[in-house]
């Protein structure tokens, strides 16, 4: 038997097991959900090699399944995160209904992912993605018990629509170019946009749906909130980048395979596409209160980069986005992680009920930091990386120069965010009511610690990234990908040498800190946040002194215009005046025996009347 | 009404006891080093605070209506580097400016224990040295020397601008001689401040350890 | 040959007598008869189709009388498929059905199974008959079974129900045997083969307006829209059984007929495109209807006439594919929705209220039933990996193949409205607030499970490795396709 | 080896030179807003006293580790900016790192600092530092378009985003703000909301947020964010002259005299470009956060647009 089916297979056999075990006892649910994915990431790293692929027939069709390096850096993202979320799950679903029901699905949407990826042809490949859809839903939908019409069925409209949109491009390559499997539609010029110009746009849409490309983003920030936290971190993390991946295969090895200057419109609309689905993830994360939420929208945000270095479609810009891809995945995940940590010490993550986190939680606030300043892309760490080849790309291999000042916008912006997250859970006031809370367990703060400092290395040795990920560029298409270990080069020859910059802060952080804690240290104190200096006035105990509600009120005046651009409403009214065109419709079945026979008779005389025009 | 005192001689018993309130605190000579005992860093560390007054101008009374004309084009406080303090954690000195209701010194102790030593205290104008004009009300403080330690005082009803920047000389003389600054001095003597600031503040709330 | 298809028709009308005198002697004879002869007939239909695999197809001509003066059954490949799939079904909603009407009195039931086996097995003649006139009878045979149980529960909605349907079904009766009149004038026969033989003799403005009334006739019986007004009343008010029988088995036989009448005798140029635009607007309006219904048999019931539109809009694009993919979507929409039939009865039986609302969080208290409903949701929406998405899966590459992708597109688009209303009911099962949690007061039966999970597990068999099945339907697809030797056989045929 | 070693030396003596000039610039400052207010107003030297005064503080207060660490992340973004920012054009002591790192770095670089001492602001518990952190990051989002935009202008134009490749190319012709006004004037307009001069300077309004971000601070760690500060308005400055006025250094005098000729040329450069957001903060009434950030996405933002059509016209793209 195939090795990538035997993987498959644990991962089925697992799901069904995990499902199984949690009716003997619940306790051994989370371990042997760890332990399954843990074997199957093992047996996958050391067993299969990429270029590995094998053929089969189902269903009349041949498929192939197999390992591009570009697949195998996905796989990376998938396996790397998976481990650790489920790691995380132990604890965090500790004492929570339906164990079974939540393990078994999110084994299954590991299967699909995993799937996705080593589908070498577009039917495994719609089935997974399909098997991925439904056991994620099947996630989403945990939590909300009532919102059930609101949230699951919005993210399985939007899923649907890609999916069926990728289904259409695939039945289409099967038609026109006489084949399923994916390298052969590429040889063939299968993602063309001069000849038929829907299969690449079905397969973009399908693709960019998953990646919460505006305007089909609408999904994400709620179903990304809504379900557990450990499994958001798999779905913004890993899942999203699904999407990514097929846009990559899709748009770059189309846009490496043709005159550039024939396609401009192409990779512009999708840039700005990109472009603004940043903006508006950006500015809708920060007005928002719950900080699950507020990930959520940073989520789609970040997301919006992502496409936006596909779309460039240069070197630079690919290598940010796979970069971009990787970096996401590890601090988006370590922040879902420390939101759940909080959820589950504390109960909400409504940031105007809690605050002043920092000294109960300290690891955790640690990991909230680190990953906070990633993904504000500040240096030294990696999320710097991915901004700088992210700007350098649309600089100077792009012409799309306003589209740069947009994603800068975003970024600039996304520093509001960053710090209303820190400052919301961990900063402020110390509350009474927070007062007996407890660091997270052990096993949650492992897998997020990792993950803090996979950030921080990748800072100073982002090679270590680009090193898959030159080899996954080549695989779609690029020459002899450059890259460096620790420094960052352009076209035009520019260098930043991140380890040098690294040094330089670590080196001016020890002076500094040496110097300000020994400076008076026995006569600095360190007081409690109750000691604020109030006009003279005494806070007292029940007083929240704690600055939470319309934190950037100031911002949304002035960007009033930006937040009068709701995609949501505009779906939802859509949805509704559909409604209202069924219910017309309905109508024509009226319950009226004597209607029907009427319809009948109409019909009759109608069919006859016209007889010649329809029949011949 | 037997509460309220009358004016009259004062009796032995009174005068005995006003003698113990009255009672010298500002010990700050002798603490602090003064110009013989100070070292070459502490004369020029004193120099530096000598010409850098942050000011936390506490404006409880009518006196506040003088500092902006001390402060501005006219009498320009800044060419002796006085300036105003945003808070009680970067200011230097607190300056009561009139006289102080018992609630409001409530806000000034709380203002006072959040700043920073080096710390000094202005008392400015009759009202803060004795109660001035209000001697006899029931609810001003008479001497805010009774609850927290005082360096220098104005007279005046009001000061002058003028005044206000001879005191801060006098302040700066302090400074410079190592006499000014009384906040390890109000640490040593708080039960006695405390005990008279709790006979005042009727709602002491207070946390029960002063953390300087 | 021992086993011959006439035994499919012999066999319950014999039955069909016989259990009255046996009820007398065992009561419950009514019950366990017409499992006893559905399960022959399943039997016979393993005979055959190992039969005609091994020697091709089969006419039988009763009672002596040659094709084409006699009465003929014909057993190809596409019918013999066709009647196993029926007949299998028809013994799996036996078995279904076996306990669950124990609560009405012993008169009643022995009318149900009577009817219900009579259906099954006019349905079964529908298929395999090779004579026009002779599918008229059967239709009207499973006609009468179906009006009178759908009127069963004598409530006035049911009897509403029922003469809603016997008054289209009239109309169906009456359009059909003008039809079948009109043709017999023009060729002088009513052997199908024949007439297909004949038929380019015929004046085209004679051809069209016969095939006029066939259409409508059989159009009804296919529940093709404007005609199919009768279809969500009957389903709804019939007992659970009976609508899982109409949705599986007399459906398909409309279908069938429809087809056969089409496809075979009729050489008509533009039908193809009458089948695919009303297919289009049947599967539309259904959906349409389907969303905004709030009781469970009757959103059902849409959907059924939603699937019948996309099986109709598959043979429409005629091409080898097309038909091979209706075949498949035929074969998984009997099985599917017998699934959501019997378990949406359970739920009904369980919560005595039809409606959608009435089934928060029902899964406390049918977990098993709940399970089986959401897998033929997620399948019947066409979800790989279950058996509903192969079939989609090759309708849309036959509809591409011929270069529709507007179509496509509407029945991608009208997929999503079919999984708007799947999934609201699924989620309202699992995780709507929970009523008051009192056991349910119904719990499946043995048998019931029984037939509900080989229904499931083909479901999930077929979805995984469809390989099994396929090869079948190519035969059958090949099969109906194959007009000339299907003519030439059976004219040729000498007993 | 030697090399390293001048290099160190090189950079204490550039981080000194920073801070002393930065210090003085302050009391400059302070002594101009006096003159025109019609005052004798602080000795120049008057900041030196303040940040003496406030290191020797005897006592400190800090509400927990990130209030503690606040001040350290702007000494580590001032410091590191200025490694990478070439003060003296070719120098052997002011160079630094200068090919290190590129404009994108240095502009993520100096939200470094301030973006950690929000942190420290925010353990402090105050409402009014919380307050005035969220005004601050607003005005950020302002303020950087238009200056992204410039920058944006030059890169294009010049075909390199290192700054030492923009001073090279002002070596040869005439200076970019000859070349490219308007990313000039984006830039300079951009400056005004860097400086929190008024009318920008809500952020710490000191009557109506008690100083915003800083309130809870004192002693120590005022004083080292005030050093921070000081070196930050020296690279600024050093930034805006390097990128649009030709840089500092560009003779042909060898050894010390090159360079005192030099930093001389810095000198009066930066000067004259300070007196330009603290003359219009001395004339200015203060706007509310949406107004500046309205402000900003107006006309700086209109000009650094036209920088870059005026970039992609000079470059011969259209």
């Amino acid at each position: 038997m195939e090795i990538i089916a035997i993987i498959l297979l644990i991962l089925l056999v697992g799901s069904i097991l995990s499902f199984l075990i949690n009716r003997v006892n619940k306790n051994f649910t989370g371990v042997t959900a760890f332990l399954v994915a843990l074997a199957s990431g093992v047996v996958f790293f050391t067993k299969v090699q990429s270029g590995y692929q094998f053929n089969f027939q189902l269903a009349g069709l041949d498929l192939q399944w197999g390992l591009t390096d570009y697949s195998y850096y996905f796989a990376y993202i998938i396996f790397g995160l998976s481990v650790l979320a489920l790691l995380y799950s132990i604890k965090y679903m500790e004492g929570k209904a339906r164990l079974g029901y939540y393990y078994a699905s999110f084994l299954m949407t590991i299967l699909g992912m995993l799937g996705v990826v080593v589908s070498q042809d577009f039917v495994s490949l719609f089935i997974f993605w399909e098997i991925m859809t439904w056991a994620s839903f099947l996630l989403v939908i945990y939590n909300s018990y009532y919102k059930i019409k609101t949230k699951g069925i919005k993210y399985m409209i939007f899923s649907a629509i890609g999916a069926y949109a990728m289904l259409t491009a695939i039945v289409f390559i099967r038609v026109h170019y006489d084949t399923l499997l994916i390298s052969e539609a590429i040889a063939k010029g299968a993602f063309n946009f001069e000849q038929y110009i829907y299969i690449p746009i079905f397969l973009l849409l399908g693709f960019g749906i998953k990646a919460a490309v505006m305007p089909f983003h609408v999904w994400a920030p709620s179903a990304y909130s809504k379900s557990p936290m450990p499994f958001t971190t798999i779905f913004s993390g890993a899942m999203s980048k699904m999407g990514i991946f097929g846009i990559g295969l899709v748009f770059t090895t189309f846009y490496l395979s043709n005159d550039p200057e024939n396609f401009y419109w192409v990779r512009t609309i999708l840039g700005w596409l990109g472009g603004i689905t940043a903006v508006m993830g950006t500015i809708y994360a920060l007005i928002q209160t719950d900080a699950k939420k507020l990930l959520a929208y940073s989520s789609v945000a970040q997301l919006g980069y992502i496409v936006v270095g596909l779309s460039t479609g240069t070197e630079l810009g690919v290598m940010a986005a796979l970069y971009l891809a990787v970096i996401h995945a590890v601090f988006k995940g370590a922040l879902f992680m420390v939101a759940g940590a909080v959820e589950k010490q504390v109960g909400t993550t409504d940031m105007t009920k809690i605050s002043g986190l920092i000294r109960k939680m300290p690891w955790t606030f640690f990991v909230a930091l680190v990953s906070i300043i990633a993904l504000a892309g500040v240096p030294p760490l990696g999320g710097f990386v991915g901004k700088w080849l992210l700007y350098e790309a649309l600089i100077t291999e792009s012409n799309n120069y306003i589209l740069v000042v947009v994603v800068f916008f975003s970024s600039t912006a996304a520093f509001m965010y960053s710090y209303r997250f820190l400052f919301g859970l961990f900063l402020g006031q110390e509350e009474k009511e927070t007062e007996h809370i407890k660091e997270a367990p052990v096993t949650m703060i492992i897998p997020m610690v990792i993950l803090a400092v996979i950030a921080m290395i990748a800072g100073s040795y982002p090679g270590l990234i680009f090193e898959p990920a030159a080899k996954a560029m080549e695989a779609i298409g690029f020459q002899n990908v450059s890259w460096q270990m620790s420094s960052l080069t352009n076209i035009w020859g520019d260098t930043t040498d991140l380890f040098l910059i690294s040094m330089m802060i670590f080196a001016v952080f020890i002076i500094a800190f040496i110097f300000l804690t020994l400076k008076g240290l026995k006569k600095t104190r360190y007081v409690g946040t109750k000691d604020i200096s109030t006009s003279g006035e005494l806070p007292k105990e029940w007083e929240n002194l704690t600055f939470q509600i319309d934190f950037f009120k100031p911002f949304e005046r002035a960007a009033a215009p930006l937040y009068s651009m709701n995609m949501n409403k505009i779906w939802k009214n859509l949805g509704k005046n559909l409604e209202a065109f069924f219910g017309f419709f309905r109508k024509l079945y009226t319950g009226n025996g004597q209607t029907y026979a009427l319809f009948v008779v109409i019909f009759l005389v109608v069919l006859l009347l016209f007889k010649d025009v329809i029949f011949s | 009404m037997s509460e309220i005192k009358t004016l009259g001689i004062p009796t032995p018993e009174e005068i005995k006891q006003a003698q113990i309130d009255f009672a010298p605190r500002c010990t700050s000579a002798g603490r602090v080093n003064d110009k013989e005992t100070q070292g070459t860093v502490e004369y020029i560390l004193n120099f530096a605070r000598k010409h850098s007054l942050f000011v936390m101008a506490y404006g409880t009374g009518c006196g506040a209506i003088e500092i902006p004309a001390t402060m501005t084009s006219r009498y320009d406080a800044e060419r002796f580097g006085i300036r105003g303090a945003a808070t009680p954690r970067q200011a230097d000195v607190l300056l009561i400016t009139g006289y102080l209701a018992t609630k409001t010194l409530k806000r000034v102790i709380r203002v006072y224990e959040q700043m920073q030593d080096p710390k000094y205290v202005i008392a400015f104008g009759s009202c803060a040295i004795n109660g001035g004009m209000y001697f006899d009300s029931y609810n001003t403080i008479k001497a805010l020397d009774r609850y927290i330690p005082v360096d220098v005082y104005i007279a005046g009803c009001m000061p002058r601008p003028e005044s206000v920047i001879n005191g801060f000389v006098k302040l700066q003389e302090l400074i410079k001689n190592g006499n000014a600054g009384n906040g390890e001095a109000y640490r040593e003597d708080l039960d006695w401040y405390r005990k008279n600031q709790q006979k005042v503040i009727k709602n002491w709330d207070f946390p029960d350890k002063y953390n300087w | 040959m021992v086993i011959t298809p006439v035994h499919y028709i012999v066999a319950p009308l014999i039955a069909a007598f016989a259990i009255p005198l046996l009820t007398k002697i065992h009561k419950d004879a009514a019950r366990i008869v017409p499992g006893i002869v559905l399960f022959y007939n399943v039997v016979i239909s393993f005979f055959l189709m190992n039969h005609i695999a091994e020697h091709g197809m089969i006419s039988e001509t009763l009672a002596g009388w040659e094709a084409p003066w006699g009465i003929n059954l014909v057993v190809t490949p596409f019918t013999g498929f066709l009647a196993t799939m029926v007949s299998i079904l028809g013994f799996i909603i036996w078995l279904y059905g076996y306990r669950f009407k124990r609560t009405l009195k012993g008169g009643e039931v022995k009318f149900y199974e009577i009817l219900q086996m009579m259906m099954i097995a006019g349905s079964i003649g529908i298929i395999i008959t090779g004579d026009i006139f002779n599918m008229f009878v059967f239709i009207e045979i499973v006609g009468i079974s179906a009006f009178s149980l759908t009127a069963f529960y004598r409530s006035r909605d049911g009897a509403e129900a029922g003469f809603k349907y016997l008054l289209i079904g009239g109309f169906a009766s009456a359009f059909l045997l003008l039809g079948i009149l009109i043709i017999y004038t023009q060729t002088g026969t009513l052997n199908m083969a024949q007439i297909a033989e004949r038929m380019p003799e015929v004046p085209q403005q004679m051809k069209i307006i016969a095939l006029v009334f066939f259409l409508v006739a059989l159009g009804i019986e296919a529940e093709m829209f404007p005609l199919n007004g009768w279809a969500p009343d009957a389903y709804s008010q019939a007992p659970s059984p009976t609508s899982a029988t109409f949705a599986a088995v007399v459906s398909v036989a409309g279908v069938y007929a429809l087809i056969r009448v089409v496809f075979t005798m009729f050489d008509v140029e533009g039908v193809n495109n009458y089948l695919m635009v009303m297919g289009f607007v049947t599967m539309l309006i259904a959906e349409i209807a389907a969303i905004s219904q709030k009781n469970l048999k009757r959103m059902l019931a849409y959907s059924s006439i939603g699937q019948v539109g996309l099986i109709l809009i598959s043979f429409g694009i005629g091409s080898n594919l097309a038909v091979f993919g209706a075949l498949f979507l035929m074969l998984n929409h009997s099985v599917i929705k017998s699934l959501l039939f019997m378990a949406g009865s359970y739920f009904i039986y369980n919560t005595d209220d039809k409606r959608i609302t009435a089934l928060n969080g029902i899964h406390k208290k049918l977990p098993i039933v709940s399970f089986f409903f959401a897998l033929g949701s997620l399948a019947i929406i066409g979800f790989p990996p279950f058996s509903g998405f192969w079939s989609k899966f090759y309708i849309l590459i036959s509809a591409a193949n011929e270069k529709y992708i507007f179509l496509i597109i509407g029945i991608l688009l009208v997929t999503i409205i079919e999984l708007t209303y799947y999934l609201r009911v699924v989620g309202r099962i699992y995780f709507a607030k929970e009523e008051e949690g009192e056991p349910a007061s119904h719990r499946p039966s043995i048998n019931a499970l029984v037939a509900m999970s080989s229904l499931a597990l083909f479901i999930i068999v077929i979805g995984v490795y469809p390989d099994l099945i396929m090869p079948h339907i190519q035969n059958a697809a090949d099969a109906l396709l194959d007009k000339t030797n299907y003519i030439q056989q059976i004219l040729s045929v000498k007993n | 080896m030697e090399g390293i070693l001048f290099k160190i030396l090189g950079a204490f003596l550039t981080a000194i030179l920073a801070f002393v000039v930065g210090m003085f610039y302050g009391g400059l400052r302070r002594k101009v807003t006096a003159r025109v207010q019609n005052r004798v107003g602080p000795p120049v030297h008057q900041n030196f006293l303040d940040l003496m005064k406030l290191q020797s503080k005897r006592t400190n207060i800090a509400h927990g580790f990130m209030g503690h660490l606040a001040p350290v992340w702007i000494i580590i973004a001032a410091i590191t900016v200025l490694m990478f920012i070439p003060i003296l054009h070719g120098d052997l002591w002011f160079n630094n790192l200068t090919m290190k790192g590129d404009l994108i770095f240095l502009l993520y670089m100096m939200v470094f600092g301030s973006l950690g001492m929000a942190l420290g602001a925010g353990q402090t518990g105050n409402p009014n530092s919380a307050m005035g952190v969220s005004r601050g990051l607003a005005q950020l989002a302002g303020f950087e378009i238009p200056f992204m935009l410039s920058l944006i202008a030059l890169m294009l134009q010049f075909k390199t985003t290192s700054i030492s490749e923009l001073m090279q190319v002002q070596e040869s012709g005439s200076w970019i703000i000859v070349q490219n006004p308007f990313a000039f004037i984006a830039a300079l307009l951009a400056s005004l909301g860097m400086f929190r001069y008024s009318p920008f300077d809500i952020v710490g309004a000191p009557a109506e947020l008690a100083s915003g971000p800083r309130s809870e601070f004192g002693g120590k760690y005022l004083g080292t964010m005030m050093t921070g500060g000081a070196v930050f308005a020296f690279i600024k400055l050093v930034m805006y002259v390097d990128l649009f006025l030709g840089g500092a250094g560009n003779n042909n005098l060898e050894g010390i005299a090159g360079t005192a000729l030099g930093l001389v040329e810095l000198l009066v450069k930066t000067f004259l470009l300070y007196m330009i957001p603290v003359f219009i903060g001395l004339v200015s009434p203060r706007f509310r956060t949406e107004q500046a950030i309205q402000f900003f996405w107006k006309w700086p933002t209109f000009f650094g647009l036209l920088a870059i059509g005026w970039a992609l016209y000079k470059n011969g793209t259209f």
